[in-house]
């Protein structure tokens, strides 16, 4: 056992963070929330470079081939920053082609993807709002070997600028997990239309209608009506990594609460000297604690290739709940300036409730962990 | 004990949600919540005509003694607030009805209350506070911007924060230093000033949702005459505690919770999940039952309040803990309604949001009750204080 | 509206201050949680000669006729000093003969409830703990006019002492709120035998195990088959009485709390002026207060005869929790004295777990809540 | 990072769980948890039968150095406490073995070891603890207890309170105040004492549940002889501040947490509720996930510092952190099981009893761990202070 970060992980961790302090200060994210695309495409060219958009693709595929741990920490990184758009969308939804897409899939999207080409996003919610199988309706209908889709998808994470997505869908009637396929569609496709929804995190969700959208049948994902496993699988690790962002996010509002209790000064003192103040920093960090091994446990077996399903619902449903706690604490301790936009604070309290449901929501997570502890 | 109205309340009740329903069906397309009168301009004439609206019946002088303009009583005035609360309704300047009228009335030259009294219940002028400043938040007595007496006129130099409003205001009222080598407590003037004079720069501070509601105020070598000093030179501190003294009853954030409670009810009646209703929801049950109940508990503690003050009690402590009660209630009421609405949560005010985007609007402007008019920090320090009697820490 | 406790309930708290101040110390209560009978007949004698067991019969069976109202405000000062044995449930229990009973009935119980000859139990929940009316199993057959009861009841308080108990059985197939039954049925009745439950306030909770009970037609109260509506009430009224007791064992709770902090020194000054226990302090003030006018406006309601279905169930699910969260902080606030059972905190903290489930849990008042509210 | 156990950890604690295993089977029948081996002499001979199990397997010296009969790793003992903690079990002396032996080990005599250290290694004394006054609660600098050196003897005189198990224990530490005269910090003295002395009166203090775990300690005229000073005499604070540093993982509370939830879940899937089993109950599920998502976060945490302990480094501020989330989700875990066994909740350990009457155990005993060993609120204090840096009020 040694739960201390690697060297290797310590100078990943270092250069994500130099880089985004650099690279992405917080006037830029202000800025990108209010831009069209959300993102910017300068900046995703130099992540390519660095790297970012290959760490889980193997080497053979022009990628970086890190473990899943090593992505892990470095998100955790890209998290304390906040880095707008849609990357570690792109990171997880790639996951599904290393591990399902053929041959001829991986030649064709993973080099793109890792030389920032290719943004990958996920169409898996619709209307309904549901995390289960139940609430896959949008249909794709066989016509010869290929596909035609028409339904419906929502909370699609810059579905506008991208240039493929993953759309969960149904191929069999009724409404379980069998009969559900993943497709590789062409964000372009004709008769796909997107528009993006306001929401409290202004990172550019989007509802994607499907119109007669034609997909060919080299563009299915794994085997045609077995793609709920494949999302599942997107589930636990993004579930992970989402959470890794989350806990940065967590992890900068404690650091920033604790320095500005030290500089306030009210009633002659500094307001990190009052007792009631101090005890909700102290289990704000208690908090941060607690998320973080359960956090690196998770991402640690995910990593080993171990069943991990349990310890990413667990992380999830607790990291969420510890986030939106915590920024909402920091907001509070911080007073009237922690309530402005000109403050990072409610930056990262407004991640705090858009992350809360990518990937499933608390009671969706605590559903799977019900199940996973043996409830019957 | 008897929690009835009278008669007359029952039939002045009716009057007044009949108003208020009717100005309900005109609010702008734009309108979220309390925020919404300072964050455009839609908003904020709305609010002039709920005043003037209210102002024509004779509804912003409640309470108010007859040589004044007086009119009704003070559960009238509680009636209002409570229809207010429950139809999300603005036109009750709180600056000026709720306090700085009780505030001129009671430490106001006849002059003053001549001059503004009927102003205020006409709805002819609305007021913004200058209260605190950069360095002086929670610590009033820290305060730095300074009246310096210069004939029958003060000249007033500083910065004011956190301000509510004054980009729409006509008129402010504040407080100032204005003998730096007096002992503390007696060195500050309470001012009112016209928000056209020369001098005064006001910037918005935006809310972390983007809406405008708080400024920062500039003052420089703002003439103040001498003749709008509320109280004695050099004694506002005790203006200001006597302006403290007019807690509301805060019945209409709660009422704002009890109209909230009924949407979510009829939402979850009315949508479904996976075929069923939400309201089917074992879990959504348990918690909006939860809320119902909380809810109903800080309403009838308001009550209490509204109770006492009608008897001239102040009820000091009652209305600290409704203030900390209601405002965290519905930063809960955020969090419980934003989660039973999933992914949809996140959704502001547009085409594609459930509830209007109130359940958002909500997750954020909670901090607007819970941080402003006495941090629920420096509130629960009053109760441990004044309330509880516990010693307090040099 | 007037939301001042009227001259007369002025002086009914007094008087129930007074009395148990001086008949029943802490020292009184501790002996009783030992006592194998969980109560003092002479304290009872007492009590009814001041009146307390007839305050809510009718002065035409002796009694004294007094408003709910005023009997809410009675008990809570009951509650604040703690008072052991079946009082509260015999006052309670009363309601149903005085609404429903026959004027024989009546005549034969009332008087002897308000002199103090007769201790009224209710035998209403069963092993499967539920609270609902599929959770009435004990079955009363018809043996001509008459019935035999056979069947076990739980959680009988003092059924042991008891002179008679109301027993809600199912007079018909089913598991509905049709075809339950309300008997009263004397304690001393061959074929009934009753054990004493250890529990958390040591509040003598009974087994109570029917055999083969016969009881007459004549001790039927109310319809035969129409008993849970007799049910509901003693639970709407026993709800609001219970959470009256509720608070003000709260009540006793925060202000030992604040006095010991003003008394207990530690690093040179009282830790009553370390903030994040005045904050504390302030919380549980709140809890009480929120508390307080809850109560008093179900209890109005239900004195002036208006449905209160609503605030009962409101009252009983916010106080049972506010009664068990003030009391472990004040136990936490005590620190070590607060632990022990030599010190009165731990009484209440104990009672508000044993409150927590008489008349219904907090849940099942909250689904009654869901369903008053309107939710489908 | 690698959360993974060596081969050879892994047989260990294979070893470790087997003798656990056995041993649970023989727990008397009134054993309930923590409070178990003081409230009666079945559970001190309970817990006296352990340790001589553990230490005949040389599992009550794991760590220490080998001349003092030290056996395996500090992970090692770490898996110990996992064990006992899965299987409820007593047979470490928490003051004997996590206290007293690391802070002879650091800071005691040659003679002190040699005497001291194998007799707590083969379980043959176990240790109390004489430490809080009356007037000294969290404040251990206000003790009053003197120890006046009279030739090669120290006379003690005094009142200590909360001490644990000293009606059972053969042997105390504790701290005096040895010079009126000298300045704070350098006033007390650290010294051993045999429970048998002459003087020494034991006078339980019941718990609130009625369990004696507590007493009152009343020292009258007991002579000490100076042999037994740990350290320096009057510098009994640093050798307080060295045994402090010993703070454990506390990973035996929170496996206690880990078999606590899967208890609950058999529980659930095993009684029926309405026909259904409790388990398909929505809030129920929900809430034990909750729990279960909590337990294994504390876990983790748990881990990590037994992995810096490992190491030699304090992890202090975590082992803090641990301490007060462990403690206060065994609130909340007696909170939510006795909400779920409905009106069993309430009934303790009998025939009538579901999960044993654990629920209602721990919805009382719950308070020992919050209170002791440093308060939460002491040691969020410790948090606040040395871990954020956050200034100290004074």
């Amino acid at each position: 056992m040694d739960l201390r970060f690697t060297e290797q992980q310590e100078i990943l961790k270092k250069s994500a963070r130099d880089f985004l302090t650099k690279e992405c200060p917080k006037a830029k994210v202000r800025e990108l929330e209010k831009d069209p695309k959300g993102y910017d495409p300068a900046l995703w060219q130099k992540m390519a470079e660095l790297g970012w958009l290959g760490f889980n693709i193997p080497e053979d595929y022009e990628g970086m081939g890190y473990s899943f741990e090593d992505l892990n920490m470095h998100i955790e990184e890209v998290g304390k920053n906040i880095l707008p758009g849609p990357y570690i969308s792109t990171v997880v939804n790639t996951f599904a082609i290393v591990a399902e897409g053929t041959e001829e899939q991986k030649k064709e999207f993973l080099p793109k993807i890792s030389n920032g080409q290719l943004i990958l996003t996920l169409a898996w919610l619709e209307e309904n709002g549901q995390f289960d199988a139940s609430g896959i309706t949008l249909k794709a209908a066989h016509k010869g070997n290929d596909f035609v889709l028409n339904g419906t998808k929502m909370f699609v994470d810059s579905a506008h600028v991208s240039n493929y997505m993953i759309v969960i869908a149904r191929t069999k009637d009724g409404a379980g997990e069998d009969g559900i396929t993943a497709f590789l569609v062409d964000s372009k496709s004709a008769g796909l239309k997107t528009e993006v929804i306001p929401t409290i995190a202004a990172d550019h969700l989007c509802e994607v209608v499907f119109k007669d959208v034609a997909v060919s049948a080299k563009n299915v994902l794994g085997k045609v009506d077995k793609g709920w496993a494949i999302l599942q699988m997107l589930v636990r690790k993004g579930s992970i990594l989402k959470s890794a962002e989350s806990l940065g996010g967590l992890q900068a509002v404690v650091d920033m609460t604790i320095a500005y209790s030290k500089e306030r000064v009210q009633y002659d003192r500094p307001i990190g000297a009052f007792q009631a103040l101090q005890h909700k920093m102290s289990d704000m960090w208690i908090s941060m604690g607690t998320s973080k091994y359960l956090l690196y446990e998770a991402a640690w077996m995910e990593s080993e290739g171990m069943p991990s399903a349990k310890e990413a619902s667990m992380t999830k449903a607790y990291i969420n709940e510890a986030y939106k706690l915590v920024s909402a604490l920091g907001v509070k301790l911080h007073g009237g300036i922690g309530t402005s936009s000109d403050h990072d604070v409610p930056l990262y309290y407004r991640r705090a409730k858009a992350a809360d449901t990518v990937y499933g929501s608390t009671d969706f997570h605590r559903e799977m962990v019900a199940q996973q502890i043996g409830l019957k | 004990m008897d929690f009835r109205l009278t008669d007359e309340q029952v039939a002045r009740r009716k009057e007044i949600y009949k108003v208020c329903e009717e100005l309900d069906k005109k609010k702008p397309k734009s309108w979220l919540g309390f925020e919404s009168p300072f964050d455009n301009e839609e908003g904020w004439a709305f609010h002039r005509y709920c005043a003037k609206e209210f102002a024509k019946r004779g509804w912003l002088a409640l309470s108010w003694p007859k040589e004044y303009g007086g009119t009704g009583t003070m559960m009238d005035k509680v009636l209002l607030a409570e229809a207010r609360g429950y139809y999300d309704l603005p036109g009750s300047d709180i600056f000026g009805i709720s306090m700085l009228a009780p505030t001129l009335i009671a430490a106001g030259s006849e002059e003053l209350k001549k001059e503004f009294l009927p102003k205020i219940a006409n709805a002819e002028i609305m007021f913004c506070e200058l209260w605190s400043e950069p360095n002086a938040g929670s610590d009033l007595a820290a305060l730095t911007a300074s009246a310096i007496k210069k004939g029958d006129e003060f000249i007033v130099n500083g910065q004011k924060t956190w301000n509510t409003g004054a980009h729409y205001a006509d008129w402010a009222f504040g407080v100032y230093k204005s003998d730096p080598n007096a002992k503390k407590h007696h060195n500050l003037t309470f001012i009112l000033c016209d928000m056209k004079s020369k001098g005064i720069t006001v910037k918005g501070i935006p809310y972390m949702n983007g809406a405008h509601v708080y400024n920062e105020v500039y003052l420089d070598d703002v003439h103040m005459p001498a003749k709008y000093v509320v109280g004695q030179e050099n004694e506002g501190w005790a203006v200001v505690n006597v302006l403290a003294g007019f807690e509301r009853s805060n019945i209409d954030m709660v009422m704002g919770l009890v109209r909230g409670v009924e949407d979510l009810v009829k939402f979850c009646n009315e949508n479904k999940r996976d075929g069923k209703p939400l309201a089917h929801d074992p879990m959504i049950r348990n918690k909006i039952a939860d809320l119902a109940a909380s809810v109903e508990a800080v309403r009838t503690l308001a009550y209490r309040v509204a109770d006492q003050q009608n008897r001239n009690e102040m009820g000091l402590m009652d209305a600290a803990a409704v203030k900390i009660f209601a405002s965290e209630l519905l930063e809960k009421f955020g969090q419980i309604s934003t989660d039973i609405l999933g992914p949809y949560g996140q959704v502001k005010q547009s085409k594609f949001a459930k509830l209007n985007g109130t359940a958002e609007y909500n997750y954020q402007a909670c901090f607007v009750p819970i941080v402003s008019m006495g941090t629920n920090e420096i509130q629960r320090n009053i109760i441990a204080w004044y309330g509880l009697g516990l010693p307090r820490m040099k």
